[in-house]
């Protein structure tokens, strides 16, 4: 509303850097710290779980379709060929997690420069550009990751970048539109009036400015990476000497109607992580909207 | 309007030439000599049959000349032949087509009418229960693994409420009913796969229309119409629905894409025989003929489809009817 | 009794700083074929109050928390939401700042204001687009027929404020509020639309409520003027008076500040008076007078008490040392 | 007239995306042929309305919108005829102050790097020369030390636009572009800021190019002042000159239609000179005078033939009928 010009301040105040405020605002989400909470769980778990828990994931321990509870040493059953669930949940994070994490990292990486170059010089750049990303988004993600991963090897190296390289349109045209709404702000021109270059008008006034957007949708494209990861494997295309969430979903689905914990508990550590990431993207995306700053 | 869809054709097709000279030098990016990709896993290709496909793919012309040949006879329709089911690509997906679109159309639309209607409900009252559960269902949504919620339903249907059937398209046993029965039967054999795919994608639209219709309700228009002395209803439905709409055909359009890769794993789980099982098989096989033919007619859906939106978009939208 | 009567307004917003007072104790009357100016700085409460007699105060976050409004004698806080909407575009309407986002972009010109005509009478929508067209001819757009057929995106601002104007007056309603009606648009354009709403006063005899920031608008347009700061009327009185003998020390500086084409001719101008630091935010205003930090005249009294609007009936002030006699 | 800045015939034209391939492009004509110089330690009014071309115009003669034509004389210097990094380093004498508080300061840094940041790009000064630089110009437009680490959106409209003053001066430029900068601040606080420009322009000497579309400011703070529209110079003249003789009919429109006090509904007043409709659209505009449809004396010749700014007085006209 039209309420009063924001304060000035009669004492020293003390700075408010945005940034900080965001964390503040942040703090302050519920769900967003207990998605957080959960999240650092979950890759503590993957971490040093199996350190702490001890048994092989790989190892055939038991009899087959062991039900959960039904033996203290397997709290959550064994599977179809009589290996511990839990030794694999606990294994099968890590790469699941790693590729995850690459696979964003990858993506915000092209999404951005092509995002950051287009946006910014416009003209024949912005559209030659623009073509290039219109076409990779012509190709459904799964179906091309899978092509890649077929084509090449099935290697977790392999599968970070295939998944990269089909998730990174969505964040480089995030990012041109960012860049195309800050330029034609007046602290770009002003920038450039004081005589900055073009880089760093566009690495130091236009990107921090654009980042708010960003790692939300870095956050979230972590999220994706770790769904494309399970699916990958869950077809069969994930690296067949790794354990991961995906791949035990795979390897037991054919017994789902005889025994539906081994492919339950390895979907719901997915689902979990997934959830974790997306409350965390959720919250960061609040802190960071300075409409909903004002309540 | 008829320049603008000849452009959109024209340039959708530039599109397709695209994804063809991709799929070329994918192959011959792949490790190994090219025709023993393309011939795959025959189980010990002989000599005559890598001579065969290095005659029919001319893979002894300069590359250029390859090229020209391969984005030819895929323009025509010729997508190869498979070397595991020895018969034409173009043919084997002609016969898995209808089925995936069939399963993609369904979950397109359930998932925006009822994704939009949960919006547009939370956002009347952005702070009540009503919000929060469609939140909480969207993050939800977003999170789950779509082929273990596909899993996840045939554990339940199977075993525990056995009312729908949980593979396949149709029942065998019907084959010599009425149209009526195979109907009603294949959409009864639908109904899992495209919930499955349908959670999923729900989720989207239902946080995406709330955002949008919250952003539209505090629109100046909106002050507008009330100043005038509409009622909340026609508030809701005749000025702000209208306009929140349009974000939603934009992302309808990019999801498309999503929704086809979200269909593959679906079919697998629900041994769907559309073009996913089809890709399934293909990657088990590794033929490579038959793999790409799928991602080429994947990639023309997601044209068509993009075509489609931007369409609808321009007749939602009066500002950019005018352009031609 | 006056046509529109605002009594001891009263409107409180929930902010993160706490609860604030954006209104307190507004009290104004409008009477038939009278314009009102409302003139203050950003902040100062004057949209508030206009929105506050359409019932479109945003609740939650804004609360009308005591007062009333009179229509006609007819109580506007306490009615129905129903009442309220039917009062809404037939017998009070509203024009807003912002034509480029105030019309819908997805209708055109002419069903806008057929909507707004079939709301509150019972006409065919043939012959509310009739009167539509006749409305757009009437507020000056060239080629009304063709106009009205129009969507917002191909009408310039000007024209997008004559078809808010169109759609305003199209019930004929008793009062008109246009909060800053030209504010977005250049100022040849601007001298249109005020003449227009001089012109359509004179043909109706509506009562026009005009929120400003410009005191020459004030002088172009308005009976009475009522000057606000930080929420509350600080002076009121006719036009004239105002402008040539302002008493507060708020409205002698507004007044005094603004550069002028109208003074004096060529030459170089003399400095501009200055009304120095800003408005206070709502939250820290204390007990005293809001203007006491800026004001050149303040002195013990005005740190300690409000100052109610007294005086002449004519033409009342808010001020100690006006009440005083003070310098 | 000794002049620091002189613009011969700039021209700035910008291409429109083409409806369909086979089209011929359209171009919107901002800036065509625009003639001005400012003399050293004064100030040069440019009044328009929106899509007039006073901002593009302004921008376009210190390279900060582009593409433009024509010949911007700085001191003797074609600043058009530079080297992208050649000009960098002429900003140091060519300032800008902009007219969106809210958006022309970074609100990811503090103030004091906004205002110290020309020093470092520019290479003026040593390091603890600049800190030393940005505390005296802090006191300079008014603001405490104690806000020097507080980040923009810490402050109020007014208080913005002297943090966008002070990183102007912080080079001590010779000439500084003005951009509306007190058309978004309430009227108590813009005689603030034009008060403060006035006196930084005694202290320093310094040149204003000053944008605006309110006459009243104009006449406040230029000693000339050019009137454009739709992308020419239609009148120019010192300031006696134009607001005591406008000669152009669409001066005289503009000074009746601006607000003043003098004007009373309660003396019955009526608007001299209407005018009618909107500007035309700076995309592919009309031969003749651009003014010619709104003009209330257009005769055949106006819509034929364009006028030439030529003397009459103390002034320059552009109108085959002026006065």
């Amino acid at each position: 509303m039209s309420a009063a010009d924001p304060a000035a301040p009669r004492r020293p105040a003390r700075a408010e850097s945005p940034l900080r405020e965001a964390w503040v605002m942040f703090r302050r989400n519920r769900p967003a710290m207990a998605g957080l909470a959960l999240l650092v769980l979950i890759i503590l778990a993957t971490l040093y779980g199996a350190l702490l828990y001890g048994g092989d994931p790989y190892e055939i321990v038991w009899a087959p379709h062991e039900p959960p509870g039904a033996t203290p040493e397997f709290p959550l059953g064994t599977d179809y060929l009589g290996r511990d669930i839990v030794a694999g949940l606990l294994t099968g994070g890590g790469p699941t997690l790693a590729v995850g994490a690459a696979a964003a990292l990858l993506t915000m990486l092209i999404g951005v420069t092509i995002g950051a170059l287009a946006g910014y010089f416009g003209g024949a750049i912005d559209n030659l550009l623009m073509r290039f990303t219109e076409f990779f988004q012509v190709l459904p993600a799964l179906l091309f990751a899978m092509v890649l991963v077929t084509l090449f090897s099935p290697s977790l190296t392999m599968i970070a970048i295939a998944i990269g390289l089909v998730s990174w349109p969505q964040t480089a045209r995030l990012t041109r539109a960012e860049f195309l709404k800050i330029r034609k702000l007046e602290y770009v021109t002003a920038a450039r009036a004081i005589g900055a270059r073009d880089g760093r008008i566009m690495w130091r006034v236009i990107l921090p400015n654009a980042l708010p957007p960003l790692i939300v949708s870095a956050t979230l494209t972590i999220g994706v990476a770790i769904l494309f990861e399970a699916g990958l494997s869950f077809l069969g295309l994930g690296d067949p000497n790794t354990m991961s969430w995906g791949l035990m979903i795979g390897a037991n689905r054919a017994y789902i109607l005889s025994a539906w914990w081994p492919v339950t508990f390895p979907g719901l550590a997915i689902f979990l992580t997934v959830f974790a990431v997306s409350l965390v993207g959720d919250g960061l995306n609040d802190a960071f909207n300075p409409k909903l700053r004002e309540r | 309007m008829a320049g603008y869809l000849l452009r959109r054709l024209a340039y959708g097709l530039l599109l397709m030439a695209g994804v063809v000279i991709l799929n070329f030098f994918l192959i011959r990016l792949a490790p190994g000599d090219p025709a023993e990709v393309i011939a795959g896993d025959m189980g010990g290709a002989t000599a005559e049959v890598l001579a065969a496909i290095r005659a029919d793919y001319g893979l002894d012309q300069p590359l250029l000349v390859q090229l020209g040949r391969y984005l030819g006879a895929m323009m025509q329709g010729d997508l190869g032949e498979s070397y595991f089911f020895n018969r034409p690509v173009a043919e084997l997906i002609g016969a898995r087509i209808g089925p995936t679109i069939l399963l993609v159309l369904a979950a397109q639309v359930i998932s925006i009418t009822i994704g939009v209607a949960m919006g547009v409900m939370a956002a009347r009252k952005p702070n009540g229960v009503l919000s929060g559960a469609v939140s909480v269902v969207a993050t939800i949504g977003y999170a789950v693994p779509v082929f273990w919620m596909g899993i996840m339903l045939i554990i339940l249907f199977a075993s525990i409420i056995p009312i729908f059937p949980v593979e396949g398209m149709a029942d065998i046993r019907l084959r010599n009913e009425g149209w009526l029965e195979r109907m009603i039967d294949i959409l009864h054999h639908l109904a899992l796969p495209a919930f499955s795919l349908a959670v999923i994608f729900l989720a989207i639209y239902a946080r995406l229309s709330r955002a949008s219709m919250l952003d539209v309700l505090g629109a100046d228009y909106v002050r507008t119409a009330r100043a005038k002395g509409a009622s909340e209803r026609s508030v809701l439905f005749r000025h702000a629905l209208r306009n929140a709409a349009l974000p939603v055909i934009t992302v309808a359009g990019l999801q498309f894409g999503g929704l086809l890769s979200g269909a593959l794993l679906v079919e697998t789980v629900f041994n769907w025989p559309g073009m996913g099982t089809l890709a399934f098989d293909a990657i088990l096989r590794r033929d490579y003929t038959l793999l790409l033919g799928v991602l080429f007619c994947a990639a023309a859906m997601v044209v068509i489809a993009n075509i489609v939106t931007d369409l609808a978009y321009r007749l939602a939208d009066p500002r950019l009817r005018g352009e031609t | 009794m006056a046509l529109l009567e605002i009594d001891e307004l009263k409107v409180t917003f929930r902010t993160r700083h706490g609860p604030v007072t954006a209104l307190d104790g507004v009290s104004l009357r409008v009477e038939a074929g009278e314009t009102l100016g409302i003139v203050g700085e950003s902040g100062c409460g004057k949209s508030i109050t206009a929105l506050s007699v359409m019932g479109l105060v945003p609740s939650p976050p804004g609360n009308i928390a005591g007062g009333a409004i009179r229509l006609a004698g007819e109580d506007l806080v306490g009615a129905s939401p129903r009442r309220l909407r039917k009062l809404r575009g037939s017998e009070i309407a509203m024009i807003f700042q912002e034509p480029m986002t105030s019309l819908n972009p997805v209708f055109t010109a002419g069903d806008q204001i057929a909507e707004a005509i079939m709301l509150h009478q019972n006409v065919s929508r043939a012959e509310a687009l009739t009167r539509a067209v006749a409305l757009l001819d009437r507020v000056g757009i060239p080629e009304a027929r063709r106009r009205a057929e129009d969507y917002p995106h191909q009408l310039s601002g000007g024209m997008r404020q004559r078809v808010m104007i169109a759609m305003a007056v199209s019930c004929q309603p008793k009062v008109l509020i246009a909060d800053e009606p030209t504010t977005a648009l250049d100022v040849t354009v601007q001298a249109q639309i005020f003449d227009l709403l001089n012109d359509l006063q004179r043909e109706t005899g509506a009562a026009i409520m005009l929120i400003t920031h410009d005191m020459g608008a004030i002088a172009e347009m308005a009976d009475r003027v009522a000057v606000m700061y930080a929420g509350r009327v600080i002076e009121e009185g006719r036009a004239d008076d105002i402008l040539d003998h302002p008493k507060h020390p708020y409205t002698r500086g507004l007044i005094a500040c603004i550069p002028n084409v109208g003074k004096g001719e060529g030459g170089e101008p003399p400095p501009l008076a200055e009304i120095p630091g800003v408005v206070p935010p709502l939250h820290l205003l204390g007990a005293g007078c809001a203007f006491r930090e800026r004001c050149g005249s303040a002195f013990d009294r005005c740190a300690a008490e409000r100052p109610r609007l007294l005086g002449p009936a004519a033409h009342p002030a808010a001020c100690h040392a006006v009440e005083e006699g003070r310098p | 007239m000794n002049a620091l800045l002189e613009a011969k015939g700039l021209t700035v034209r910008f291409p429109m995306p083409k409806r369909n391939p086979f089209a011929k492009r359209d171009f919107l004509e901002a800036v065509r042929g625009v003639d001005f110089a400012l003399a050293e330690g004064r100030t040069l009014g440019i009044v328009g309305e929106s899509g007039s071309g006073k901002t593009t115009a302004a921008m376009a003669a210190i390279r900060l919108t582009g593409p433009a034509t024509g010949e911007v004389r700085f001191r003797g210097e074609d600043l058009l005829a530079l080297g992208p990094e050649e000009m960098r380093l002429r900003r140091r004498d060519l300032q800008v102050i902009f007219q969106d508080p809210y958006s022309s300061l970074n609100p990811r840094d503090r103030v004091s790097h906004i205002v110290r940041e020309p020093l470092d790009l520019l290479g003026v000064g040593d390091d603890a020369s600049r800190d030393a630089r940005v505390e005296e110009l802090f006191s300079l437009v008014g603001l405490r030390r104690d806000q020097l680490p507080l980040f923009p959106h810490q402050f109020s409209g007014g208080q913005r636009q002297r943090i966008s003053i002070a990183r102007a001066l912080a080079t001590n430029p010779k000439l500084i572009v003005c951009d509306e900068p007190v058309s978004a601040l309430d009227v108590a606080i813009q005689a603030q800021i034009l008060n403060l420009l006035v006196r930084l322009q005694g202290e320093f000497g310094l040149s204003y190019l000053f944008i605006s579309h309110d006459l009243g400011v104009i006449r406040q703070i230029c000693q000339d002042v050019a009137v454009m529209y739709l992308g020419r110079i239609v009148e120019q003249a010192p300031r006696a000159a134009l607001f005591s003789r406008p000669l152009h009919p669409y001066t005289q429109a503009l000074l009746a239609a601006a607000p003043s006090l003098a004007r009373r509904k309660s003396a019955g007043y009526q608007r001299p000179a209407k005018l009618k409709g909107d500007p035309p659209s700076p995309i592919n505009p009309p031969p003749g005078c651009a003014f010619a449809e709104r003009c209330p004396k257009a005769q055949a010749k106006c819509r034929e033939e364009r006028p030439r700014l030529a003397p009459d007085g103390d002034s320059l006209v552009a109108c085959w009928f002026p006065g």
